[in-house]
């Protein structure tokens, strides 16, 4: 088989996953308690208010062509109008969508910037001051909630440091980059240890390889050795490991722009559930789903390229 | 391609130490410190009643804010609530949810898990349909947005936990499964005419449910997080039970201030999960067969 | 001159383990010349591959040589301390060394061609097109079908024996004047194990390397070699050329074992050695075989029991060898 | 020298007619969304047996050539997807009923993977025991001590895990609870690949005493010929999924006609002798998802003639004296009644 295949392959198991999620998001609406309708409009729900909630919705209709409805209007790129608002979803993610990519960019990149030198450090000097950090402090990390860790974070570099901004998303393009630092640094923090540990692990067992040993008889400069054969290979597990924790790091911007008062989807998401806001909650999440789809096919594309295996079978 | 190669963000806490057997010699020190840690934890909540003042809630509008002292351990908040006794009761809270919102995912996904890799097929078909379509749902949106269709409330959260946690149990048993299954012991109880059942309870199910249990540790305290931070969310247990998401949520207020409002019950969440954490590391190499 | 090669003198191995301290290595000495081929026998456990892999310091988690030494051409190449040993030693001494399994050898993520070109660079000085068209010459001359094809791929699309020649392809590249063979053939099948067992013999003539090939099996070992050191409980009990050894072996081990193995030639009663090896946490006093062993005397449970030379040539640790020379029939 | 062939009636106990066994690729629940063409893995391809009581059959070939499938397939633990197999002259069905799934036992090649780590040895045979009601429930301890002295094993050992004993006794335990069940036939995988050569004549000899005092069939797969030689009557030579040459222990290794069985038997490392002419076997196993046209082993094949990649040659069995007796040889091979053609 080859690489085309593979990749072609990659893109039809995306079909079944991508209509389940649609078929759960549809399904929320239904596991709200009572009524959704008037659940929703709570104290503002009057009979009539209520019927045309239910008329929009189809929530009168048999559930098969309920769902054929929602595809309609999400494949005509209708995901609703918000309640509170009345304006309609796609405008609203539109508008808060920068952020959050602009947070899971830095996010990414801060954790690349932390993880690489410190596991290569940690591989290369086994047993070093810098191994035996790298082993305990992610015991302790993994523990703390990463709002909180924003938070000290917060309290270290905005307030009693004034360095970067204590909330919201600037002006202008600096302003912009200024305000994502903190945030960034706070879930390339939640991050960094997962990935430090496993890039470090799949680095020690690369240089503790066979090969590692052969190339060494070799004759070849250590430090080939080390990047051609010991980073070269440690990086497929590495990349699968990091793309997994940028997907959850997708959830984690929710409780991060919470913190930092960023104006993206997850404070969107939130807002939009103390306003009981039922078609934005709906939109962010498939939006949210849809990101995290995107995340895990270029983690694997990215891995199929790394591995000359892959495509063997 | 297997689905080997994706993994759940929350199985990658497996990785600790409790792979390479680096730290093997030393399990009794990190198993014992961790017992020690967590179940000082443990014991000040149950005692919860003797150990403070035994009123998380009683406001005391005259004392907001005020510092250490004899009667405030720990000072009060902006209400006059001893920190204290919000801490300890706090811990008591989400322990107690935590603790119990992991026996659900337990059961269900080592269930399913196991069923999926003994009998593949169909079976498994559906439900590694089942895991994918949760796994593509970033953990905190799924969770988040759950409890907001169910309603605020404990229930809301075990129910939430137990959709999302699930999927890890099953993927790290199916796993497991799978390897055990092919293993000469297994074949050669089918093959002394052994029925399913009595294979799969008696020789796949110990062999498999360690994996289980060591990652049952450290999701606890995943819980523990996800419970704080709904707290945080104000998603969480509804007020005035104390709880440390919340406490922290309400400390940010005076972040300039009074910063220990928030920091405390964090340090709090952080000792818990060091504890647990260095449980699941020592039972990895206890429970490992050799 | 000496032609005297590689050198191990008195050599000890511990492994540190959670049940107490391993004496894997207890104190083997090993002469090799330039050009000689030595088979180094002993059943699992005996201490064998750890002594191969401390030649080249190459020893696992926990082990370390705590005596003796290796010297290559007289030089001290002792890998003492961990972990930058190994990497000194395999940079010193034209010593390319051979695993069982060829997969882990090979560098997964990089065409096989580049594997062996890297190695021809650096040890000829040559451009980057030279040494690609060394590496192919390479490939065909251990017998890879369509080498410039081959060179283009990744290691996992060969066979097991494929992958064990390009290995040795490697080795050769490196231009050794001393191949470790870690049992190169025992995960292969036995026409395949033929074929590679051929292919050393062949290249170990023409390019006139010693060989130091490490097995379990008596009659692989027999192929390959011009003589033999028997290992037992980490100790060699016995040396002497192949047919010496194999038609009058000096040690009760030795004669144990063809007792117990299947010659495929001459099918007769099979006798197992009694008992099972000894611990090497705190081996058996005196001789350490002597507890398995049919011709143990009074004598045989205490004292020092070092190679002896004997007149018919070679060297063994049993004190009552005539005995087991005499009594011992094929 | 060769005589026709006459029926011959022993007291057959196992036997597979065209047996089969193939691998569909791409079966796994993500696989399905591709478009692949239906490929198989054929890994037995049309093998006939006979196992009789009493007697030792070895099994010899290369990894790959669908050996331990076969034996697999024969212990219930993979359907067969073509030709039958009869016990007693019975059809065997897929799904066995326990009294069939317990008459044919299967020992395995790795000691340290074949006993459950989590049950001592005496829990791992009583369960056995009480499953299929051998004994009643008091007498279950003192067959155990039965099952254990049988292998020569202490009756101390019962109350052991898996994890304290050596391979050689693990092999041991192994073997005991096979027989814990009373089978007919005793299917033997590799059983001592694993073990030490100073242990291997042990559990070797074990096997064939077995086999004398139970009256036990034993089907013994190896690829070691030296052991094979040294333990059974009966050898077949398998060869990507097919019995290509089936005899005499003796008459198949002095005597080989398929020139598969005669590179390997030169293949075979000689402690004493060093080998005289080499027949030596080029290349490797062809994939068995992709069979060769024609006769299997041509591509391999020094002695190679046209006709051998067109047709594929069935066995036929002839009569050859050897020992002073008349023994059934049975070669797929277009040349095997022949003389030789010259190599091109």
């Amino acid at each position: 088989m080859t690489k085309t295949g593979y990749l072609l392959r990659r893109l039809a198991y995306l079909v079944p996953t991508v209509v389940a999620i649609t078929v759960l998001v549809f399904f929320m609406i239904h596991l709200i308690p009572g009524n959704p309708a008037s659940a929703m409009l709570g104290p503002r729900a009057t009979p009539t208010r209520v019927a045309a909630l239910d008329r929009l919705w189809g929530l009168n209709r048999p559930l098969l062509s309920q769902y054929w409805l929602f595809m309609d209007r999400l494949v005509h790129g209708n995901l609703g109008t918000s309640l509170f608002l009345h304006i309609p979803v796609t405008t609203l993610i539109a508008q808060r969508i920068g952020p959050t990519l602009l947070l899971l960019t830095g996010g990414t990149v801060f954790t690349i910037l932390i993880t690489v030198p410190l596991a290569a450090a940690a591989a290369t000097h086994k047993g070093g001051a810098i191994d035996q950090l790298v082993r305990i402090v992610p015991l302790i990390g993994l523990s703390m909630p990463a709002f909180w860790m924003g938070i000290i974070l917060l309290l270290v570099f905005a307030v009693k440091v004034p360095i970067f901004p204590v909330a919201g998303f600037g002006v202008g393009v600096s302003g912009h980059l200024l305000s994502i630092v903190l945030p960034a640094l706070t879930v390339a923090f939640a991050i960094a240890p997962l990935t430090i540990r496993s890039l470090r692990t799949a680095m020690l067992e690369a240089l503790t390889s066979e090969y590692v040993v052969t190339a060494r008889g070799k004759r070849i400069s250590e430090a080939r050795v080390v990047v051609r054969h010991g980073m070269r290979n440690a990086l497929p597990p590495a990349v699968s490991v990091l793309g997994v924790n940028i997907g959850w790091l997708v959830g984690g911007t929710v409780v991060i722009e919470q913190v930092f008062s960023l104006p993206g989807l997850g404070s969107l998401m939130l807002s939009s559930i103390y306003n009981k806001d039922f078609p934005v909650v709906q939109g962010v999440t498939l939006v949210f789903a849809g990101l995290v789809v995107l995340v895990n096919l270029g983690t694997d594309i990215f891995f199929a390229l790394l591995d000359p295996r892959v495509t063997f079978e | 391609m297997n689905g080997g190669l994706k993994s759940d963000r929350r199985e990658l806490v497996l990785d600790f130490g409790t792979t390479s057997g680096e730290q093997r010699r030393r399990f009794n020190r990190t198993l014992v410190a961790g017992v020690c840690v967590f179940g000082t934890m443990v014991v000040l909540s149950i005692f919860a009643p003797w150990v403070t003042n035994g009123a998380p809630i009683r406001q005391d509008l005259l004392n907001p804010l005020v510092g250490l002292s004899a009667a405030h351990p720990l000072g009060t908040d902006q209400l006059g609530r001893d920190i204290w006794a919000r801490v300890v009761y706090g811990g008591r809270t989400d322990l107690h949810i935590a603790c119990l919102a992991v026996l659900l995912p337990f059961i269900l996904g080592t269930t399913l898990g196991c069923l999926a890799g003994y009998f593949g097929g169909w079976v498994d078909f559906v439900v590694m349909r089942l895991v994918e379509v949760v796994v593509a749902f970033p953990f905190y949106v799924l969770v988040i947005a759950l409890v907001f269709v169910l309603g605020p409330g404990t229930r809301s959260i075990y129910i939430a936990i137990t959709v999302v946690g699930w999927v890890s149990y099953a993927r790290i048993v199916r796993g497991e499964v799978l390897v055990v299954k092919r293993q000469e012991y297994v074949l050669a109880a089918r093959s002394g005419g052994l029925n399913r059942r009595r294979i799969i309870v008696r020789h796949v199910l110990p062999n498999v449910i360690t994996q289980a249990i060591v990652f049952a540790m450290s999701d606890v305290v995943l819980d523990i997080l996800v419970i704080v931070t709904l707290g945080y969310l104000g998603l969480g247990v509804p007020p005035p039970t104390p709880d440390w998401g919340q406490m922290i949520s309400d400390g940010q207020a005076y972040i300039t201030t009074n910063p220990s409002l928030s920091i405390i019950p964090g340090i709090a969440v952080m000792i818990t999960g060091f504890g647990l954490s260095l449980i699941g590391d020592g039972l990895a190499d206890v429970l490992r067969p050799e | 001159m000496n032609d005297r090669l590689l050198q191990v003198e008195d050599l000890h191995v511990e492994i540190a383990t959670s049940g107490g301290v391993v004496h894997a290595v207890d104190g083997i000495s090993i002469e090799l010349n330039e050009g000689e081929a030595l088979g180094l026998v002993g059943e699992s456990g005996c201490g064998k591959s750890t002594a191969l892999r401390a030649i080249l310091g190459l020893l696992p988690e926990g082990a370390r040589i705590s005596a003796g030494q290796v010297l290559f051409e007289g030089r001290d190449i002792t890998a003492r301390g961990r972990p930058r040993a190994s990497r000194r030693v395999a940079r010193s001494a034209p010593i390319s060394m051979i695993f069982q399994e060829p997969m882990a050898a090979l560098n997964p993520v990089m065409r096989v061609g580049v594997q062996i070109a890297e190695a021809v660079k650096h040890h000829e000085r040559c451009t980057t097109t030279e040494a690609h068209e060394r590496s192919i010459e390479l490939l065909r001359r251990v017998g890879i079908p369509e080498p410039e094809r081959r060179s283009r791929g990744f290691p996992h699309e060969l066979s097991g024996g494929m992958r064990q020649r390009v290995v040795i392809a490697i080795a050769l590249a490196c231009r050794p004047r001393l191949l470790l063979c870690d049992e190169p053939t025992t995960a292969l099948d036995v026409t395949i194990q033929d074929q590679v067992l051929a292919l050393l013999r062949e290249l170990q003539l023409e390019q006139g390397f010693a060989v130091l090939y490490v097995s379990h099996d008596l009659a692989v070992v027999s192929t390959v070699c011009d003589s033999l050191a028997v290992m037992y409980g980490g100790r060699i009990v016995e040396t002497g050329s192949i047919p010496q050894a194999f038609r009058r072996p000096k040690h009760p081990y030795t004669a144990g074992l063809l007792d117990a193995i299947p010659d495929f030639d001459h099918v007769g009663v099979l006798s197992a050695i009694p008992g099972a090896p000894p611990s090497l946490i705190s081996p058996p006093l005196g001789c350490r075989f002597q507890p398995r062993c049919r011709y143990a005397q009074q004598d045989c449970v205490s004292g020092e029991f070092p190679l002896i030379p004997v007149r018919e040539g070679g060297s063994t640790a049993c004190i009552h060898s005539e005995v087991v020379q005499t009594s011992w029939v094929s | 020298m060769i005589v026709p062939e006459e029926p011959v009636s022993t007291s057959v106990l196992l036997e597979t007619r065209d047996l089969a066994v193939t691998f569909p690729i791409a079966r796994s629940g993500r696989e399905r969304f591709g478009r692949q063409p239906a490929l198989a893995v054929h890994a037995v391809d049309g093998v006939d047996l006979v196992l009789t009581r009493g007697q030792a059959l070895g099994l010899v070939g290369e990894s790959g050539c669908g050996k331990s499938t076969l034996a697999f397939c024969l212990a219930g633990l993979i359907a067969p997807t073509g030709g039958e197999l009869l016990l007693d002259g019975k059809r065997l069905e897929p799904t066995r009923t326990a009294i069939d799934q317990r008459r044919i036992q299967i020992v395995f090649q790795d000691p340290y993977s074949s006993l459950n780590p989590r049950l001592t040895v005496g829990q791992c045979l009583a369960e056995l025991l009480r499953v299929h009601h051998l004994v009643s429930r008091g007498e279950v301890r003192g067959r155990c001590e039965e099952l254990m002295k049988l292998v020569d094993l202490p009756v101390d050992a019962l109350a052991v895990h898996p994890r304290k004993m050596s391979g050689g006794q693990r092999q041991r335990v192994a073997i005991a609870r096979a027989l814990a069940v009373e089978p007919d036939v005793l299917i033997a995988d590799e059983p001592v690949s694993a073990l030490d050569v100073s242990v291997q004549a042990t559990i070797l000899e074990l096997l064939d005493s077995l086999r004398r005092e139970l009256d036990l069939a034993i089907l013994f797969i190896s690829h070691n010929m030296a052991v094979v030689r040294h333990l059974c009557e009966q050898v077949a030579v398998m060869y990507l999924g097919r019995i290509i040459e089936q005899s005499s222990a003796e008459n198949l290794f002095t005597d080989p006609r398929h020139p598969y069985t005669q590179g390997l038997i030169a293949a075979v490392p000689r402690l004493t002798r060093k080998r005289s002419q080499r027949i030596a076997l080029t290349g490797d196993l062809p994939s068995p998802i992709h069979l060769p046209q024609g006769c299997r082993f041509h591509p391999r094949c020094p002695l190679c003639q046209p006709v051998c990649r067109s047709i594929d040659p069935p066995a036929t069995t002839g009569r050859v004296v050897a020992s002073d007796s008349l023994v059934p040889h049975s070669v797929a091979c277009h040349f095997a009644w022949s003389p030789r053609p010259t190599s091109p």
